[in-house]
């Protein structure tokens, strides 16, 4: 056991290093280190454009998307090294939140499903950070539920092939910004939910598709809503068979869980930080044997996903599959997020309540108890992420599934009230 | 035994109960968290003219006189709709020391018209951030005028008049202070409840007048937090009953797999837990309304207990609602964030949960040292 | 609101209370006080023998079984005269809780199905103490799901109407010493499981019949295995009609969760006497910090739950029927029950292994964690009852049966590992 | 990087858990927790023989000479299978001890007596209930003699030598002391978990022989408790994840409503709940294995976080896996009260749970304090 890198890795973290510390927008890191869940911080410039650029530089470089094959304009780097990559790059990762979708999701899609001219079209400019892909999965009354989703796709009776889109999308990330979106649809009502599903890709800037932000609890706008009216798309955009939609979603949601969960903080350390600095009754609040009950029990849950997270790379860095621990990174990093800002807060006093930038570290904790309820159901609820644990980890059996063999119009789709 | 409302109250909390689903639905609430009003005066200008700002006090201050077990029934109602108006800091807090501690001059000149509605009081203890103590006062009067910063203070961006913790000479006395007066600068401040509004006040020799001995600000203060907080814990009790109600309702209308979410042992077991948080609060807070009304010796640590009750199942269930809710639960269109916000916002009011916590033993172990002694 | 008794409530308390004072088991009283969940507390004297002495002379003069009619040998008290009745009883009570189950559970459905013969026959020696009842319902692969009982009952062939038993029971508590018992039993297995069940009540010294006490995990022995072998039961002794065994389990279920759950404590008032006497670092543990914010919660479930009490008795006391509300006292007081256990010996430190009567309060917390597991599960587990509250308080729908319309023989047994 | 046991640790794990499956199965916990013996004799002999007592020892005292790291993986497996042994006292703590601050004359009289398992040692700080404390220390030795009192000792009624924290002059010492000499006498203690035996050592004039500086005792005491702390969260862990197993495989096997229990989500979610708390707790471990076998200045925090997560994962996973259990979970013949006992006694031993919680923050703000100078 140790932390050290092997002498492979000292050296590729040391170019790694060079040629960060060499080419990375320096001027622009006290700002992204501010960066938070869902946000990266950046203020002085528009995310999206200096997004781009910095992505454009790592791949000008060789940098860009470390787990794809070159030819499609990776760099096929060991994960390992994608890990020291990460660490090496720090706050600048924010700088790329905007493409974690592309990348991590929407491309390894593609690159399973869809044909050789597809890929060399569209996999480079996604590389590069051209262009911007978004998920069109979630659906107002399919949330947990995927597979339930109603979005119509018909082929156009005008004999091109081509699939009319109409429905509705929600909760996609960058909607605005993308240039084309991975979505998944219904071309068969006849038949059990699963089975009459079709995987798509789509320009997003076609007629009919219409982008409407979001507004969250928080006040906040990271997701969008997406109309679709009669939208138009060729048939060779279809990735994988017609019916064949919720084994091609398999691929992308298996990396979504993986990227959402990996490495979270709970935010433990901006709290701790706090609690060295705040005062009860006179002392500092670390001191107080509440304060410090309460913090321990963070503290444990912080530095354990830590070490999970590291166990990981231990797997990975020997070439080994990570086992199924990543999995309770968010189901632990939501609820503790949640808990250490009502804690925070509670120590704050009737001033808790107030929320600017003279707020204890500039109303972060205010921030994360508004933002925090979210983290707790984006990418897969609590309960969902407990049912995968139960299922996949332990070998517990699934819910009993009532809508398993009916045709889908049949399955009912309100709940009627009692008496 | 009667641990329980009168025929006559529950009536009255029918009545108010039907009067704020209609003038206080959830729009009225989300046009004071949008809006520029700090809050909703045709609602309060309403509460007064029902009696409720009146309830409690007695009709020879131009009350209605009932009582505040009266008072409870309206709390919890004014808590479940969320209504956006100053009750609390006017009603719960000033009236309630001028009631206690104030002159017979200082209450005519000012209980009939929080009565009315036609003034609101606010409530001004904290400076800062951290837990109020009497020590942590910096405000002083010298020659009744006042200096000092108080903040956060709620409503006091709206208020008329104000009650402040001050040092007088060694201690810490209550002084009176009209907000329109000189001498005096209001800040509004942003929360993460904007439809229950917070603001600095400033003051810099502004006229002050004492409510009640010298030196016995704290002692007094201390008085009126503890009966705020049975009425307060009584908000916090409508405000969970309403979001266990939403989350149920949700979970019967939701459909997921081909069921009602509520079939799901995850949600039910949550609404279950939910269900268990309000009921203690419910049977807590009734504790805490018998010892309001009969001035019993129990009353500081009933207050205790109510207000740990009541923030615990309010949080709770304001924060599974949204859980309940999935991702709509999250967006601005649904009303969960409300419940969310005020639930957070109240568990701060007068103190926090900690701070309640330590009162609660603080004050049971005190009481069981005497009855051993 | 008052905690005061109406004047009618106040001349029958007076009227319990002198008749008490001049009555009771005085020399008892110290042993009785330290009682707890299921024990007498009762070590000079056989709990059985003093148990049924003051049932014996509460019987003579009127004061037993105070909500059944007078015809079978109750007192026909209104339920707030029970209410106040019990609250004088005190640390007496406990002498009577060999009877919890006959006079609570047995005997209402004896009351509600059996002929007018059986119930003059079998309802006065009970209320009076003569007699001891227990309730065989629970078997060992039926345990939440009672409904999936195995213990058979078939028709004699030799005509007389007889029903011949066999089969095993458990959980039954006083089985050593009882008199009768009420058993439920499948008669028919070829319909589904709720269909083929029937209600009879038996001799336990009939031929045949078997109790093995069960050593719990704490050591105790609360409870009996009973086990039947070609028991014999005359047909007389049916209650309700062939295959109606579960309507008439109904009967008794409704009144057991009912006497668990009322007014239960969960043990703070021993626990916060002790953080009054225990130390931290030479100072009362009441005054640190964590131990008050601890304490604190687990105060206001006492009080949640003892007012949650008062309020029914309040809809008692007003001729009303109570809310739902007292559901959650089992629930609550549990668990309640063994966090505080945890408190209490972790404030012990490393002395809070040792369990003997020089621990604090004679080892109590170190009792309550070993008997504390078991409240969560009998009567009716934490799960048994989350769901109730959530479907019989707030209407949300039952779990999705897999079992409902299956003859019973066809229901699967045993968990078939995956794999 | 490489937070993970080395494959040869690995195997050495697989042959230790084989080992213990064979000659440690439950039926060998009960006949201690039922029997007269305090402690599994043969068992323990074996473990000698393979090799586990003396695995951190160096050859030159007799030992294996391995190291921490494979101390930390047996521990696992002796919490995993509950062994009725006295590793703790005699390795995890005895030897610990002579080996960070026994003279040469000291660890060569014992050190090799306690790989091969001839002698068994104990250690002895706690003077009755609440937290230890070197203030609290009243035993003391005069001329070489020790007198006063120690309970409650884990495995003290059949170690053959203890190690004593007692005054001398002004500080605390560390003394050894033969328990077989003039002046002890030991009490057995009724426990919670009969499996580890506890007991209460009177001394009066017994033969003590200082260990380290006079004065260190208590520095010395809680380094070795640190690094014992992290030894014992190896057992607990092996203990918390067993108990997950047990229930898992329940769920899998027991039916109720014609579904395998497992299929509820009250009860898969508990579950799921309890891999969290064993993974979480793994992961804390291994961070107090690297720290314990690197001789990090980490180790004081590794310590503690490996406690904290470790203790609360074994509770949670042994209280639960009752319940997964149901009414079999409750009787004496089910193995579940098995983990359950040892959970709630391993959660007191070294110091209860709050105490290391608040030696962590204590610990943490120090170092968080010395990076800011």
């Amino acid at each position: 056991m140790d932390f050290n890198d092997t002498p492979e890795e000292a050296a590729f973290r040391a170019e790694v290093r060079a040629w960060i510390d060499a080419n990375a927008p320096k001027h622009l890191e006290p700002e992204l280190r501010r960066a938070s869940f869902a946000s990266s911080g950046l203020v002085s410039e528009d995310p999206v454009t200096a997004g781009k650029a910095w992505q454009k530089k790592k791949a000008a470089a060789g940098w860009a998307c470390l787990h794809w094959p070159k030819e499609y304009g990776g760099a096929a780097r060991s994960p390992i090294e994608r890990v020291i990559w990460s660490q090496e790059e720090g706050p600048y990762a924010s700088l790329s939140g905007i493409f974690i979708i592309g990348h991590g999701m929407c491309g390894p899609t593609v690159m399973a499903w869809a044909s050789e001219d597809q890929k060399q079209a569209r996999l480079p400019p996604l590389a590069s950070g051209e262009e911007i892909w978004c998920q069109l999965f979630s659906e107002p009354a399919s949330g947990s539920d995927l597979a339930g989703l109603r979005t119509r796709a018909v082929k156009a009776d005008d004999g091109s092939g081509d699939w009319i889109v109409n429905g509705q999308k929600i909760w996609t990330s960058g909607a605005q910004h993308s240039d084309w979106g991975l979505l998944i649809a219904r071309t068969d009502p006849d038949v059990p939910k699963h089975r009459g599903l079709t995987m798509f890709f789509l320009s997003m800037h076609s007629p009919g598709v219409k982008v409407v932000p979001i507004k969250q609890a928080n006040g906040a706008s990271g997701f969008n809503e997406v109309y679709f009216t009669d939208v138009r798309i060729p048939d060779a955009q279809r990735l994988g068979e017609v019916g064949q939609g919720w084994q091609v979603s398999l691929t992308t949601l298996m990396n979504e869980r993986l990227s959402i969960g990996a490495g979270m903080s709970t935010g433990f350390p901006d709290v701790f930080r706090y609690c060295m600095e705040a005062e009860i009754d006179g002392r500092p609040a670390v001191e107080d044997a509440n304060v410090r009950s309460k913090l321990a029990q963070f503290a444990v849950r912080e530095s354990g996903l830590r070490y999970t997270g590291m166990r990981a790379i231990s797997a990975l860095s020997k070439g080994e599959t990570p086992g199924p621990e990543n999995s309770i990174g968010k189901l632990v990093a939501g609820a503790t997020m949640q808990e250490l800002a009502m804690f925070a807060l509670d120590l704050q006093g009737e001033a808790g309540v107030v929320w600017d930038e003279d707020s204890p570290q500039n109303g972060r904790f205010q921030s994360v108890l508004m933002r925090s309820p979210a983290t707790r159901i984006e990418g897969g609820s609590d309960e969902i992420l407990r049912n995968i644990i139960g299922e996949r980890v332990l070998g517990l059996p699934g819910d009993i599934r009532v809508d398993k063999d009916l045709p889908f119009r049949e399955i009912p789709t309100s709940g009627r009230r009692k008496g | 035994m009667n641990l329980d409302f009168s025929d006559e109250q529950k009536l009255l909390r029918d009545q108010v109960r039907r009067f704020l689903e209609q003038r206080c639905p959830p729009a009225a609430v989300r046009a004071v968290l949008e809006g520029e009003a700090e809050y909703h005066a045709a609602l309060y200008a309403g509460l007064a003219e029902l009696g409720v700002l009146g309830s409690a006090i007695p009709e020879e201050y131009g009350g209605v006189g009932l009582g505040h077990l009266e008072l409870c029934v309206l709390a919890e109602e004014l808590g479940r709709a969320l209504a956006p108006v100053p009750v609390a800091s006017s009603i719960y807090l000033a009236a309630e020391c001028l009631m206690q501690a104030g002159s017979e001059a200082q209450k005519a000149a000012w209980l009939p018209k929080l009565a009315a509605g036609e003034a609101i009081g606010c409530f001004a203890i904290a400076e800062g951030r951290g837990r109020m103590s009497a020590e942590k006062v910096q405000a002083r009067v010298e020659g009744d005028r006042l200096s000092g910063a108080k903040a956060p203070v709620a409503d006091g961006g709206i208020a008329d008049f104000c009650i402040v913790a001050a040092r007088d000479g060694d201690g810490v006395s209550l002084f009176l202070v009209d907000l329109s007066a000189a001498g005096v600068r209001r800040t509004a401040l942003k929360t993460i409840d904007p439809t229950r509004g917070q603001a600095r006040l400033d003051f810099d020799g502004a006229a002050a007048d004492r409510i009640g001995g010298a030196g016995d600000g704290w002692h007094i203060a201390s008085q009126v937090m503890d009966r705020a907080a049975i009425l307060l814990a009584f908000e916090q009790l409508g405000g969970a009953d309403r979001a266990l109600e939403m989350g149920r309702d949700y979970a019967l209308e939701r459909m997921a797999f081909g069921r009602q979410i509520g079939s799901f042992q995850a949600i039910k077991h949550m609404l279950a837990d939910m269900y268990v948080a309000a009921t203690l609060a419910r049977s807590n807070c009734y504790y805490g309304a018998w010892a309001l009304s009969s001035a019993a010796a129990e009353l500081p640590v009933a207050a205790a207990t109510a207000r740990v009750s009541a923030t615990t199942a309010f949080q709770h269930c304001a924060k599974n609602n949204i859980q309940v809710h999935g991702g709509m639960g999250f967006t601005w269109d649904f009303d969960c964030h409300l419940y969310y916000r005020r639930a957070n916002a109240l568990a701060l009011a007068l103190g926090s949960l900690s701070t309640w916590e330590s009162l609660l033993i603080e004050r049971m172990s005190a009481g069981n040292r005497e009855a051993a002694a």
